[in-house]
Parts: structure tokens; C-alpha cells; sequence
């Protein structure tokens, strides 16, 4: 028995899915920086840039360092803001026949709650993901994405201003994941992404100096899967709600071994910097190799990790 | 565009420079001074990110034999500074690199009868030839100002010259030209021009502030390329920005590099933020 | 001026080390199996896998798996257990002119306090580091090195039976490292060492299990050094004891920039497997630089950075 | 001993599996049948870790020009599984590698008269060519049984039996030799040697876990090479270990792969754990 064309539709909290493959916030612009390289109606959804209520202008630079398999960002959630999105990011949305999912932080919870109205009215915007775990910017979230309370409360001020899907992305520069997710799924999340980039460090020896301007940067890329993967694993376990996995996808046997974990979908982000068509090539990858192995359905691997 | 090319020639030109040419495919032929291509060194994950380079040149082959077809190609003229340009310098003929390019914003060739004076500076004159070779084509006056540490940093100065480019060199040991820092020279030539002309300049960062001063001070446009950290060079990462001309710590201004440049106008930066 | 000979002694907690470099507990066995490869005594001291009071077995396997740029290990802390290590291990220290630190772990506050008092008699063990922070046995730890409150029980227990210098290793596995820094020291440590191996996970798609017999597994190498990195530089700007930087360390770049982000030492751990001269090499490519930039005394580094 | 190799000749000898010649320093001729070597495919972390190989040959090269030095040298034989080994397939004559080894305690040669009956699976044989050398030059008694999916996986058959040894070769799918596994052959010269043997054997898990319970039926001694994950190769970092006769999960026995073997008495060895 061959199989012709498997079926890699998911269901995401409500929102169908062509397949399983997204870009992850931060690494795909507005969707339409990638374009000319992608046809962004392969994948299965794009993630904006992080938004925010006013734009951003973010960190003095250097603001990005290759490390050995990664790299580090202190991009400073550098963005547009919500009304230049609107204006301007949408009108190119709309265009695009792939749910666009909005990633958005604030630095109080008011600020996020106010995020969430104002993304619920935007027609295209399919789900919104909060970014609770932002390291670069100290306002920026990390005390609400390090402790189970604080993410708690502002889920809830989110959760309490939109029916639309909300994702809440986890940082993976805690202790305990499990608690966080656990926290977040109790407040109203209806899935949880994860991970956020871990918190690293360069240093340029010959000027004695830190390499980024911020100090410390976002770490991401292939270096940190097994990092990744441990946390999916850990927390699909351990709530109900899909699951979507990143960090440090590259090709289409990292996407498959997140979905094996626990991950309902995958979100593509370094890898879209080496190569602008990483996501594209994965989904191409995943239906060839679901061909080759006989699986007719791709949700028959979510969490098909035999332990 | 992003393609496959395979290395026509890789060969150390001074010590520590290198130029290579790559094929490239037809569409490629319509890239302009000052653009940039991202190559990824090898498919594995060191290097992770992919390296930017300027269009030294950008051409077409045919070879001799008959019924062979044209080939389009480009050639890039690199230093050996760290782990992914030593790996672009170990490969050989035949070898194949995956490209992403022509990218960014190029020079703006100004009115052709304005004289042209352009400043490199070590690798800095890598994309200043095909700046150079456009201009002439377009009948503009122009001259070369190249500087370098040493001699070995002054490049390809005989193939400006073939395009009929007046060159002035300077080093600052000596080496070969004028003692000292190649500013100089351009001084005495916009002193000469009694400040008609237009700076186009590549190089380290202080000689790109000089320059900038020194335009500012003669009151002529100026562009210049930059360089930055970058990931995507698609204006996805926002890993590249320069601070722009009303950028303060307060008030920031970023201009993305890889898409509004590498070249800006000078007086569109902000300098020593 | 140039320089001919530099120092490169420093002090750790009192212990006089001819120069920086230490092996990392658990990647160069018990010292003798390197001999082959490694002049001992060119290096500046070398610790021990970690020893238990009974022998132990270890986790089933496999029990190695290579990641981008990293490794997972899940070696369960085999060890031949505490009177093997004196009857068996001790005479070949003995023969080297290089300060022995003994790793240890407990499965109880008394067990590690009972660890200590025998480490405590041994004359050739010239420090501890405590081990708080193994992610690979349930009952290795992992509760001690995640809590405050459990690592300074844990930490002033051993306190009291020795005044050898104490080093604690720290887990990276937590929301604030600091706060774990904070309360080892207070509780008694002489000295830090960071970072231990963060958790991991890798998966085989083929067989749609784990890689690891035990599932997840302690992830080293230089995958890791940016966040080991940054560790290190957050936690020695906080505490005043020497810290040991450990993480991803693979040539003497790396070991400096670990000493200017403010430590005293280092160790290097998985770079032994890939060449297992690498300590040794390491001390001599320092030696080279030091020369090359000017620089007569190590200890002017530490900590030097400039932010 | 660690030691810089250049390679002599690398070539692909069946679908998939490659012969390496490198040079080695003169203390590797010592090398003895069994052991192994740790190589480092190359200087980037990627891949980080060393690969194991077997020693499948070592000799002494005195090339023919007079003044010649003569030149000791070892072979792998490897099948391309994985990145580590796709890049050590395209290595060339002339490239240099890191070499770790010998390393390990190869097989125990046992006493000449008796006859040796050597059991190999596909990549298998690697340990086992030097062996049956050794053992012809003790002038023991020695036969080779070989197996593999398919004539591809029985590898340098030409080699052995210019040693002298006679060979037996069985495929799953019968395109080379007897149809079926191999261990039906080598059953049938037990019975004719009425069990008087000692048995060596490499090869896949399943394959050495049925040579084993042979041995254990005829009651004559086996040794058997093992694989294991490593990361080290000389004892330190406890990954490679396999479970000893006496393993259970509640008492756990495991001997190091890389010291105390690769190759270990297979009644030593807890066989299905
Ligand atoms: C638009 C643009 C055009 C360029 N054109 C040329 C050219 O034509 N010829 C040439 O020799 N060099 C050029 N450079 C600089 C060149 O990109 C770097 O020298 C090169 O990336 C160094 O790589 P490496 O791996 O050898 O060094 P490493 O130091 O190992 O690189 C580490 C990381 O830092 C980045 N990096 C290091 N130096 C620079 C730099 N000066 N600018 C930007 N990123 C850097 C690398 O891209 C990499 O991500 C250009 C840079 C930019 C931004
Ligand atoms: C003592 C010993 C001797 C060996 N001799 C030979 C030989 O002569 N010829 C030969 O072709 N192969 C031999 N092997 C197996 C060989 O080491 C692996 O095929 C090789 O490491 C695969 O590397 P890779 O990068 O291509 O595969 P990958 O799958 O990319 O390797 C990933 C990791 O898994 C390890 N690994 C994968 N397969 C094996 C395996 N079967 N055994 C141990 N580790 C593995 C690798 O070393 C590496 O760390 C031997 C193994 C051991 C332990
Ligand atoms: C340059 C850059 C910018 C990023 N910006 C954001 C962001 O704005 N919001 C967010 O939630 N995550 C952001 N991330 C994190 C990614 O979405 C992703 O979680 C992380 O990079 C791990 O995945 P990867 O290893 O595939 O890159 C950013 C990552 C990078 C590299
Ligand atoms: C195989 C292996 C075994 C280890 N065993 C121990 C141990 O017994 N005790 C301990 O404190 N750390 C142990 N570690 C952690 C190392 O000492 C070190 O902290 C870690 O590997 C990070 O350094 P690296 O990246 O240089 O390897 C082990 C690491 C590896 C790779
Ligand atoms: S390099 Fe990514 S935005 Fe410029
Ligand atoms: S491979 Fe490290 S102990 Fe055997």
C-alpha cells in the first residue's frame, strides 16, 4: 500500500494547518522579507515579528554573534508597533492564503491585555502568541516568563480579552518548564510554545569586551535542540493543550523528532536565516520521508515517541 | 535570488587576499555596484550563518570552443580574517557554494559629468570595482584613492587602472605611495576641484568617518558602504543596523543594512554613536 | 619589554595552582587513564569522577549521543565508589605533582556529609567539588543543585567536617544561578564551579525512541558555552569566592574568555574525549598568548572584561 | 599514541564501504588484531566527536625509489552510515588525519593447532582480516564465514583467501554464496570437527548473539568484537561499556568496551540485555 499524498493537516487549538511547519517569530520578518524565497502557501502558518503597543527602536549593535552551532540576538525586540503593523504588514497578510499568527509581549500586564484587544480585531491575524520570555530587553517580559504566578496573571488578562487562539511561548531559562507550562495552560492558554532562546554570552578576547553591545543575547540555532527537545517532551506530557516545538530545527528529521516528542507543529527559525527556504524544504522533506516510511497521517506521530 | 555556483578560480591575489569567481545565473547579470551576496561556507553548522561579501565584478564567459553557451558570473574579493573565510580560501575549481544575491541597495551613480572620487580602504575596495567600471561606462571622470596598512592591503589597483581610473595610493609604512593616510590625497583634489565632485568610500571605520567629515566639510554628497553583523541579509533579523542620522540613546534611529543599504549617503549616518 | 616566562599561577581558595587549566570530573577518569597523552604536571590540577560511597554501576546504555556541536551523556555517575578510589586510585595520585580535587555526590544530606568526612582524611585530596547539580540519576542530587534552600543544607552539612576548601559545582538547570551562587556560599563554600551539564534530550527517528537508554542526558561541550559563559560572568560579579569556569571549553581562547568574564580557573571537560591532550594544550597555546599580548601575570585578567 | 596520518589511498571497494590506507608512526606496526582506532574527521566541531574504527590491516610500505624510507601504514575498512563517515568518503590521498589508537584489547590467538573458524557480518569483517593474518602465520588452521544482506556486504573475500583461508559466504537474498545466514555453514563444520574449534566473530548484534549461543551448544570458546557508543576510547568516560555474564538491572555489571575489550569472550558477556 503506497502512499500517494499523506495527510499533514494538524489541528492547532481550533486553527487547521496545511501541515505542521511555521516560521518562529523574529527570524521571518513580516512574511513578506521572505517572499521571493518561500512560497509562504507550502507552510503551515508564519509568526510575526513581536509586537508591541508603540515601535520599538531597539539595542545598540553588534547585535547578533555566531557561537559554535548557534548564535546569540540582542536585537532588542526591535518592531513596527501595533499601528504600523496594521497599516502597513497587513494589507500583505491579507494577500496570503497561511494563517498569520501574531507574536506580541508588553512590559506590564496591562500593556499585554491592551496587545491582545487590539490584535483580537484584526480579522487576519488567525491566533496570537505571547512572548512572555524575551530575554534582551529587561522591561520585556522575563519576570513574567521565569515565574509560574506572574505568567499566570498576565494569561489571564489575556485570555480574558479575546476568544481567539492564544499561545503562550515558554522560556526555556527556567527551572522547572513543567510548572510554567502547567501555569499557563491552568490561566487560559489554549497551546504552548517553547522554546524561547536560552541566555547566553560572547566575548571578544582581542578587545576584552563583550561581542553584543547588550551583554547578553538570545541563544538559538541547532546548538540548543537537545535542550528544546528535553522541554517538548517534558511538557506534553505533562498538559492537554497542542504543543508547538522550536529551537533549533534545521531540517526535516529535527521537525519529526519535536512531533515525536509531543509537538502538534514546529516553528522554523535560525534555520530560515541559512537558508531563506528552510521552512518550505522542511515541509517538502516531511512528505517525502512520510511517503517513504508509509505514514499516511502525520498526526499518528505527535508524541508516537516510544519511551 | 538564492542558487548553487560552482568556483571557476579561487586564487590569493596579495597575502591574506584572495579573489574568487563563481557562475552565477542569467538574472544575476543585472546586479549593481555595491550589492552583496550571503554564502553559506559549507552545508554543515560551522560556520552556522552565512558570510557577506560585495560584488567585485559581475560578467559574462563564453568560452572558446564552438556551441559552447555564454556563462554569466561574478567574482568576489575577500580577506582571510577568520574561520569562514579561511574555509572559503581551502576550496578549489569545481567546488560548489550556495549563494543567496544580488542583495541590498547599491551605489547611486549620480550625474555622469561630475568627477567621482573614490576611497577604499584595504578590503574596503571590493565593491568599488564594478562602481568604478559603471561609472566609466557612463563617460563619468573618475579617480581611485586607495589605502592601506601596507602594501600588500593595496588591491587590484592594475585593473582600475585598465578601466582607465587615475589611482593614488598611500600606505601608512610607506610601502607603496604617498606616507600616510590615503584622505590626504582626496583633500588635494577637491582642494583642486574647488569641491565639485561626488566621494563614494569603503574601508574601516575610521577612514569611512573621515571621509564622512571631509564631505560634510566640502559640503559634496557622499556614500559610503558599511558593514554589520549580520544573519538573514534580507531585513528579517534586524541583527545589521547602523544608527541613522537622528539616532541618540533616547531616541534611537536604526537603518537596516542589508536593505536600506550597505551604502548610504553619509550625511544619513550617524557617526562614532 | 617582553616577556620570557609568564606567571600563570593563581590561588583557588588557598590551593596554589601552577596555572588555570583543570580537567572537568567525569572526562578524564581518575587521571592515570590519560597519562599516556597529558604530561600531568604541566597542568594546574585535575578532579576526579565523581565518587559515591558505595561503587556504582551506572544507567544502562546507551549512554553517549553526539548534537550539533555537543554531546548528551547519561553515564549514570559509574563510579568505583569511595574505598576503591583510596585502595585503588590514590597510589597513582600520589605519583603526580599535581594538586588531585576530589568530585563527590550523595543521595542524602548524610551521605554527602559522610563523603566529605572520608575525602576529608585523604592527603592527596587536596579540595572537594561537590557535585549538587547531576542531571542523570534521580536520587544524584538534582534536588540539592535547584533549591537554595536544599544546596545551603546540603553545602554547611559538608561545611562542618572539613576545612579543606570546598568547591560547589552549580547547575545550570535553573531560573536564577545567582541565587543558587548566594546561598552556596553563604552556607560555607570556598569556591564555585560552573557550569555542570545542562539536560538534554535526543531522539532517533527510526526507532521512534529515545537515544539515551535513560531518555535525557547531561548535554556538554561547546554547544554550551554561551550560556555557561554568561553564568559565569552573572555569578562572579555577585559573590566574592573564586569561581571555576567550566563549559564548551575546546582552546585557549575560550579558557581566557572564561577567566575574564571572572574566573579564577577552568576546566575543560568534553574537549578531552576530541583530543585528549587538550588541557595540556591549552596551558601552552595561554602561555603563547600571554607572551604574544604583553600580558607577564594571569591573574590581571580575571575578571578584566570591560562592560 | 596520537599521531597526524596522511592518507595513502581511499577508495570505495563495494556500494557503500571504503578501504582507507594511512601512514602511522612506526610503534603502530605493534598493532594487534582487534584493536582500534579513534579518528577525528576533522578540525571543526562538526562532527565533534572522534569515530571508531577497527584496524582492518597494518604493514610496512618501502617505496620502490632507492633511499626510500620505509613506511608503516594501517587500513580501515568502513561503511558510510553517517555524516562522519560520508566525510571521511571524501577525503583524498594527501589529506591528514588525527589518529588515536591502537587502542583496546584485541582477540587472544589461543593455541596454533586447534581450528579457527572466523565469522564475520558485512563491515564485520574489519577486525577479523588482520586476525586470520596473524593466525596464518601461526600457522593455525583457519576457515572465514561471511555474511550480508547481499553480495555487496561481503566485503574483500579475494583478501582473505590469498592468506590461504578457506571461505564460506551466505547472503539473505542468495546473491552471493549459500542462501540464508551464514552460521547454518559454519554449524555444519562444527559438527564435522566434531566441536573442536574456537570461534571469533564480528558483525551485527543479532549475528554475534547466535555465534555466541553456538558456542555455548558445541561448549567451545568465542570471542566476539563489539560496537559501542564512545566518546573517549581509553576508559574515562564510561559511555561505551557493554553488560558483563553477571548483569542484571538490580546488580549491573558493565565492562568498558575500549579497555577491556572490543573483544571479550562471548560467555563473558550478558548476551539480550
Ligand atoms: C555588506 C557587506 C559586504 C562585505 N563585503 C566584503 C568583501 O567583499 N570582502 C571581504 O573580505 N569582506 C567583506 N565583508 C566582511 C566579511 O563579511 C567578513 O570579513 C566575514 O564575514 C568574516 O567571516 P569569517 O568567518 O572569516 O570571520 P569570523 O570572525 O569567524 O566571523 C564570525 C562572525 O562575524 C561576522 N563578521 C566578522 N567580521 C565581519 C565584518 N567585518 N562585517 C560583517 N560581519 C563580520 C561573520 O559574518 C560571522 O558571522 C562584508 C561585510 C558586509 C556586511
Ligand atoms: C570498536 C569499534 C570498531 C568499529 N570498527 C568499525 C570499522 O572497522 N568499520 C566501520 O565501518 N565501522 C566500525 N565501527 C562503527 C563505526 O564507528 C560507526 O559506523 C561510525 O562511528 C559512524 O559514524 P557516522 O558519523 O558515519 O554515523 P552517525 O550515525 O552520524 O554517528 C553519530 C554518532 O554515533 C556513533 N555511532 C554510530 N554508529 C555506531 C556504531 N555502529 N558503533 C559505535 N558508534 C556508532 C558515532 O561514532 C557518532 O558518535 C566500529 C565501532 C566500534 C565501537
Ligand atoms: C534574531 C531573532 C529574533 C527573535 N525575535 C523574537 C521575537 O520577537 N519574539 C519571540 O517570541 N521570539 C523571538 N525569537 C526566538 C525565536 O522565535 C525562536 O524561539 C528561537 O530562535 C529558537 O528557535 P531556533 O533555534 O529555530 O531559532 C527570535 C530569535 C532570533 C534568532
Ligand atoms: C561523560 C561525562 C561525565 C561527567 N561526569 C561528571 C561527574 O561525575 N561529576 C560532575 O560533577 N560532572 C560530570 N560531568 C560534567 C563535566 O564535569 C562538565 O561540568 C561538563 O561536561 C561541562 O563542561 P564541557 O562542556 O567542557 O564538557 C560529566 C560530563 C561528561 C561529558
Ligand atoms: S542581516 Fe538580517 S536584517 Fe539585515
Ligand atoms: S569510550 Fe570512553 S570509556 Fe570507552
Amino acid at each position: 500500500m503506497s502512499i500517494v499524498k499523506p495527510d499533514m493537516s494538524v489541528n492547532l487549538a481550533g486553527i487547521p494547518l496545511r501541515n505542521p511547519v511555521m516560521t518562529a517569530s523574529g527570524t521571518f520578518g513580516y512574511g513578506e522579507e521572505f517572499s521571493e524565497y518561500v512560497n509562504l502557501e507550502a507552510i503551515g502558518a508564519f509568526v510575526t515579528k513581536g509586537l508591541s503597543l508603540k515601535p520599538r527602536a531597539g539595542n545598540p549593535t553588534p547585535r547578533i554573534v555566531e557561537t559554535p552551532g548557534g548564535m546569540l540576538n540582542a536585537i532588542g525586540l526591535q518592531n513596527v508597533g501595533i499601528d504600523a503593523f496594521i497599516a502597513k504588514k497587513i494589507p500583505f497578510v491579507r494577500t496570503v492564503n497561511t494563517p498569520c499568527i501574531a507574536n506580541f509581549f508588553g512590559d506590564t500586564v496591562d500593556e499585554y491585555a491592551e496587545m491582545t484587544r487590539r490584535l483580537n480585531e484584526i480579522p487576519e491575524v488567525v491566533a496570537l502568541e505571547m512572548n512572555i520570555s524575551c530575554p534582551n530587553v529587561k522591561q520585556g517580559g522575563i519576570v513574567f516568563g521565569t515565574d509560574p504566578a506572574c505568567a499566570a496573571s498576565v494569561v489571564a488578562a489575556c485570555r480574558a480579552v479575546t476568544q481567539k487562539p492564544l499561545i503562550v511561548k515558554l522560556s526555556p531559562n527556567v527551572t522547572d518548564v513543567v510548572a510554567m507550562a502547567r501555569a499557563c495552560v491552568d490561566a487560559g492558554a489554549d497551546s504552548l510554545s517553547l522554546i524561547n532562546t536560552l541566555i547566553g554570552m560572547a566575548i571578544d578576547l582581542k578587545k576584552r569586551r563583550p561581542v553584543l553591545a547588550n551583554v547578553t543575547g538570545g541563544f538559538s540555532g541547532p546548538a540548543i535542540k537537545p535542550i528544546a527537545l528535553r522541554m517538548v517532551w517534558q511538557v506534553a506530557r505533562a498538559v492537554k493543550v497542542p504543543i508547538i516545538g522550536i529551537g533549533g530545527i534545521m531540517n526535516a528529521t529535527d521537525a519529526l523528532e519535536f512531533i515525536l516528542a509531543g509537538a502538534t507543529a514546529v516553528q522554523v527559525g535560525t534555520a530560515s536565516f541559512i537558508n531563506p527556504g528552510a521552512a518550505q524544504t522542511i515541509v517538502e522533506e516531511i512528505e517525502a520521508w512520510m511517503v517513504a516510511n508509509g505514514v499516511a497521517d502525520i498526526k499518528t506521530l505527535i508524541g508516537a515517541l516510544e519511551v | 535570488m538564492q542558487f548553487t555556483s560552482m568556483i571557476l578560480s579561487n586564487a590569493e591575489i596579495s597575502p591574506g587576499y584572495w579573489r574568487m569567481r563563481l557562475t552565477a545565473p542569467q538574472e544575476f547579470a543585472a546586479a549593481t555596484p555595491g550589492q552583496f551576496v550571503m554564502v553559506r561556507v559549507n552545508g554543515a553548522i560551522d560556520p552556522l550563518l552565512r558570510r557577506p561579501f560585495a560584488v567585485f565584478d559581475v560578467g559574462v564567459h563564453t568560452p572558446p570552443q564552438s556551441g559552447a553557451v555564454p556563462q554569466v558570473y561574478f567574482e568576489m574579493l575577500y580577506r582571510v580574517v577568520g574561520k569562514g573565510t579561511a574555509m572559503l580560501s581551502a576550496l578549489h575549481e569545481t567546488d560548489l557554494l550556495d549563494i543567496l544575491g544580488p542583495l541590498g541597495t547599491g551605489f547611486d551613480q549620480g550625474n555622469a559629468d561630475e568627477e567621482k572620487l573614490i576611497v577604499g580602504g584595504g578590503i574596503g575596495l571590493a565593491p568599488l570595482y564594478l562602481l568604478a567600471r559603471e561609472l566609466v561606462t557612463r563617460k563619468s571622470p573618475v579617480r581611485l584613492f586607495a589605502g592601506g596598512r601596507t602594501r600588500d592591503d593595496i588591491l587590484c589597483i592594475t585593473e582600475f587602472e585598465r578601466l582607465g581610473v587615475e589611482c593614488y595610493t598611500a600606505t601608512e609604512d610607506g610601502s607603496l605611495g604617498e606616507q600616510g593616510l590615503v584622505t590626504e590625497a582626496l583633500k588635494r583634489r577637491l582642494d583642486a576641484l574647488k569641491g565639485k565632485a561626488t566621494l563614494y568610500a569603503c574601508g574601516p571605520d575610521g577612514m569611512l568617518h573621515a571621509v564622512a567629515k571631509i564631505a560634510a566639510q566640502y559640503g559634496i554628497p557622499c556614500q559610503v558602504s558599511l558593514e554589520g553583523y549580520m544573519a538573514c541579509g534580507v531585513g528579517a533579523c534586524l541583527g545589521c543596523v547602523a544608527p541613522g542620522k537622528g539616532h541618540s540613546p533616547e531616541t534611537p534611529d536604526y537603518r537596516c543594512v542589508c536593505t536600506e543599504g550597505p551604502v548610504f549617503e553619509s550625511s544619513d549616518l550617524k557617526w562614532g554613536a
